[in-house]
């Protein structure tokens, strides 16, 4: 039964990482911001609204990739050292299938509406994807590496290579889509991109699907970069991953999708090389 | 589908009371200017500002209809815009509460005899709450929205 | 030729009133624009022929919630030009600070869009926050936040107290360093350059050509501002500096607006403390020559014009609105062709466009061969 | 500014106020005129307004040099209820010759997008601002 605790306590933490977003974020601009939990609130009012089915859309592929990318992320942290409920030599190739995964999950479903706004949207996550990921893999083939499991990363490997957690941070950030790097969600340009013609259930499973995207990669970044000992000094570590990345979120602006582009690839792969080639010299 | 998903029949009184409660905790809102002058529609903005910040309320200003539970109206409809509107207000999905802005929706307020005025918005489209004002101030605007939610409460529990 | 048609509005979340852009796009790029308004059409101008010249100030004051006191003003100045009447000198000024106060406002409502537009929350936030000071300050004056209709023909319809006018002058001062701030932040932010920097380039032949008014003239080295030229309300005793910029991208623009703000704050203060006490309204008898009139203020987008004609009646027989966004909007497809649709809703932000002004009418434009489609404006998507 | 001495006989003078001078120009070869002003120097264009006077339709457009204002009034005979354009000497008169058209049904020649444009689409009947 370890497997159905985990799945609803990673659902229950990945609402209150985004409530804590929400709410720290509204404190540092001023506003007193919605309670924690939030999310969860929201999650359980369009579960109870109506579900429209657009005309000329794949409809049950929409709900079904709504479920699946759910799963899909879940399944990560199956593998997190501390859970080990998924524990192999080389899982650092699933994980980044899984990562890849959840992501292809919202592209399709951009693509499944008849409208230019998700389609847009998807183009543009397309575009990010190659962006980001580069530099994810990069790091997470290096780790593969090294470590063979993510169960056998050592602790505190931020003090050997702090670079790689700069640029993991802004990994993070264009993984789960936060400011600077909301290049596919921007609301201003493509209305609310991917997910504009969602509603009800699958708007609902594709907001946890992001939440729990969030709760992912900060915890990636934690165990990689931290790996704390035990479960109290895991949150508290990554909460602090958590607090970098509201910051980033509320002091910059967001990059035109050019920009994000030369801004991961230029300036950050530099910044992985060194860090490799240190170890491998 | 909340009730297959939650794993429940019907008339769960517990799980139903937890449903009012989430309604009632997170309108989420989709703003429309149907013809005014732009003062309802700045008073809005400034409702999200944090003086006066309608997010603690769970409000969260979205940018497509179908999330959307509370439609805010500004303005006097005109002529080219209702078609506009009535579209917009299919799409927001059930329940869904109207709320009329400013008295130029309420009643077509100075602008009444205009050529191009389709009208007050309770003839186009039911209105649950109205706030007037030229324009209301942001305080009055959360107050017709946390108003609005108890109608909509009532609407999704029939 | 085009490989995508998005739709930009009526209701779009970059807009908080209704436009029709159509956008064709290749990859991110935009190859055209097709740029339709009108949903806001009310038919003001035929009102305004129905009510007296009294009630009709008020219905003026509703043509833009934003720069309300602007048209209010406008429109009264031209009336009292027909009727070839001054007014007393505590009457201007205050007219004078509510107007700039007005323009403080807008420019800081302006400034949080642009940085909303931009995916810039908390510029947004902090502007709106700094904003409450002039809507306080407004609200004290006026009693209203928004719109306010303090204008009359002959003078202003509410006083001023002096304990009303030192609040004011505190809630500028503190006004004043949050708008440095501002200033500061928007200066040196690296996003936000390479967000603006180059982007939406308007030349100084393209202004001269298309007649382009207010920040977005004066962004492109023109020095066109009304209050110089024109020198109505105390503008020429207060002593008034223009702010131009030589750029003409949008990061012009909005420097031109910051620093205006700040112009602005030492023009409220200096009004407000050379208000003298004396009458704040003339007598005015309303015998109207058959006459007609025209005159200038610079609104917070730029040179707003009213002509009122008259036939003798207690009614104007015509009242003409040029509105500045109506001037400036022929420019939008010099700033968005050739950049990508994440430009969009910068550059068209950078106009600072307000549309309840310009929908007194309907415009279809569309750019290098000016080809005007008007067909499905009404299917969504 | 004063009215410079070369623009005092482009019209029938009517009318001058501080900084402004109003002027009726013959509806034939108003064209011509504006041409000449605006080779003089005075190129921008804010405004132009109608009124339906009943007999015949009065067009003004005004023109602006930093101060001065330049009001040049054309009347146009409602029998023949048509002015040529000015998009070709300012193209910042696109927008408000549309409106003109539009709000007092006068038809601009050689306007290069002329044709049914504001109110909703369903508008039907005379043009808001004529009378009569």
């Amino acid at each position: 039964m370890v497997i159905i605790e985990v799945f609803f306590i990673s659902i229950f933490l990945s609402f209150i990482y985004e409530g804590i977003i929400r709410k720290v974020a509204a404190r540092m601009q001023n506003r007193i911001g919605p309670p924690i939990w939030q999310p969860i609130l929201d999650f359980i009012k369009l579960l109870s609204k109506e579900r429209f089915e657009v005309q000329n859309s794949n409809f049950s592929l929409v709900s079904f990739l709504s479920i699946i990318s759910v799963i899909g992320l879940i399944t990560i942290v199956f593998m997190f050292p501390f859970v080990g409920i998924l524990n192999f030599n080389w899982d650092f190739i699933l994980l980044i299938y899984l990562l890849v995964f959840s992501t292809a999950c919202f592209i399709l479903v951009g693509f499944s509406f008849p409208s230019p706004y998700p389609l847009i949207g998807s183009t543009r996550e397309i575009i990010l994807l190659l962006a980001y990921d580069f530099p994810l893999m990069i790091i997470i083939l290096f780790f593969g590496i090294n470590y063979q499991s993510i169960q056998f990363i050592p602790n505190n490997l931020i003090l050997s290579f702090p670079l790689l957690f700069v640029s993991f941070l802004f990994i993070t950030q264009a993984k789960v889509g936060l400011p600077p790097f909301n290049i596919s969600e921007a609301d201003q340009e493509i209305a609310a991109s991917f997910l504009t013609e969602c509603s009800g259930f699958e708007l609902a499973m594709f907001n946890l699907a992001k939440s729990l995207k969030i709760f992912v990669m900060v915890s990636l970044t934690t165990i990689f970069f931290f790996n704390p000992p035990n479960i109290p000094m895991f949150f508290l570590t990554s909460l602090f991953v958590l607090f970098i990345g509201i910051l980033l979120r509320v002091i910059l602006a967001r990059f035109r999708i050019d920009q994000g582009f030369k801004f991961l690839w230029i300036f950050l792969l530099p910044l992985i090389f060194i860090d490799i080639i240190k170890v491998i010299i | 589908m909340f009730h297959v998903v939650i794993g429940c029949a019907g008339d769960n009184l517990i799980i139903d009371k937890i449903k009012k409660y989430c309604q009632k905790k997170s309108p989420w809102l989709f703003h429309y200017c149907a013809g005014g002058c732009n003062g309802c529609d700045i008073e809005i903005l400034a409702a999200m500002s944090p003086k006066y910040d309608f997010e603690r309320f769970g409000c969260l200003l979205k940018s497509s209809p179908r999330h959307a539970d509370i439609f805010l109206v500004t303005g006097t409809v005109t002529k080219k815009t209702k078609k506009r509107l009535l579209n917009l207000y299919d799409q927001i999905p059930e329940p869904k509460v109207v709320i009329a802005i400013g008295s130029c929706g309420i009643s077509t307020g100075i602008f009444q005899k205009a050529y191009s005025v389709a009208g007050p918005l309770d003839k186009i489209l039911p209105v649950d709450v109205y706030v007037p004002g030229c324009p209301p101030k942001p305080e009055a605007m959360i107050d017709g929205i946390i108003k609005g939610v108890e109608i909509l409460t009532k609407k999704g529990n029939k | 030729m085009h490989d995508l048609m998005i739709p930009f509005g009526p209701a779009h979340p970059a807009l908080p009133e209704p436009v029709y852009l159509k956008l064709f796009l290749e990859g991110e790029e935009i190859q055209d624009v097709d740029f339709s308004v009108g949903y806001n059409h009310k038919g003001i101008e035929k009102s305004l022929e129905e009510m007296d010249y009294i009630k009709s100030i008020f219905m003026a004051g509703r043509v833009c919630g934003i720069c309300s006191s602007a048209h209010s003003t406008c429109y009264t100045q031209t009336v009292e030009k027909l009727l070839n009447i001054e007014i007393p000198n505590r009457a201007r000024l205050i007219r004078t600070s509510i107007f700039e106060l007005e323009r403080l406002h807008s420019h800081l409502l302006w400034l949080g869009m642009f940085g909303h537009e931009m995916g810039f929350d908390t510029l947004f936030m902090l502007s709106f926050r700094e904003r409450e000071y002039v809507l306080d300050s407004l609200e004290l004056i006026t009693g209203k936040r928004v719109v306010h209709d303090i204008n009359t023909i002959g003078g202003v319809r509410r006083d001023v107290s002096q304990e009303t006018m030192s609040k004011v002058l505190k809630n500028l001062d503190i006004l004043k360093d949050k708008v440095e701030h501002l200033q500061n932040l928007v200066e040196k932010d690296p996003i936000i350059k390479k967000r603006t920097v180059g982007i939406g380039k308007l030349d100084k032949k393209d202004v001269e050509r298309l007649c382009l008014v207010g920040p977005v003239a004066r962004a492109s080295g023109i020095p066109y501002d009304i209050r110089k030229t024109d020198r109505y309300l105390a503008y020429d005793d207060l002593g008034f500096k223009i702010v131009v910029e030589n750029d003409g991208d949008n990061f012009a623009r909005t420097l031109v607006r910051i620093k205006e703000m700040l112009e602005s704050i030492r023009l409220v203060k200096l009004a407000i403390k050379s208000i003298k006490p004396g009458i704040i309204k003339n007598k005015v008898v309303m015998n109207f020559p058959v006459d007609e009139a025209i005159s200038r203020v610079e609104a917070p987008r730029g040179e707003l014009i009213y002509y009122v004609k008259s036939n003798g009646s207690n009614k104007p027989a015509r009242v003409k609105i040029r509105t500045p966004t109506y001037a400036n909007i022929l420019c939008l497809n010099k700033i968005l062709v050739g950049h990508t649709l994440a430009d969009v809703p910068v550059s068209l932000e950078s106009l600072d466009p307000c549309l309840c002004c310009t929908d007194r009418l309907t415009v279809v434009r569309n750019g290098k061969e000016e080809i005007i489609k008007l067909e499905d404006l009404h299917g969504h998507h | 500014m004063k009215l410079p001495k070369e623009l005092k006989n482009i019209g029938k003078f009517y009318k001058q106020g501080k900084n402004e001078a109003w002027f009726i120009l013959p509806y034939e070869n108003f064209k011509d005129v504006i041409k000449n002003i605006i080779d003089f120097g005075i190129n921008r264009i804010s405004s132009i307004s109608g009124y339906d006077n009943g007999k015949e339709i009065e067009v003004i457009y005004h023109f602006v040099k930093d101060n001065f204002l330049l009001n040049l009034k054309v009347l146009v005979p409602k029998s023949l209820n048509k002015i040529d354009t000015l998009t070709d000497l300012l193209p910042a008169t696109f927008l408000l010759e549309k409106e003109l058209s539009e709000m007092l049904g006068i038809k601009i020649i050689g306007h290069p997008k002329p044709g049914k444009l504001f109110l909703s689409e369903d508008w039907y009947g005379k043009p808001p601002l004529r009378k009569g």
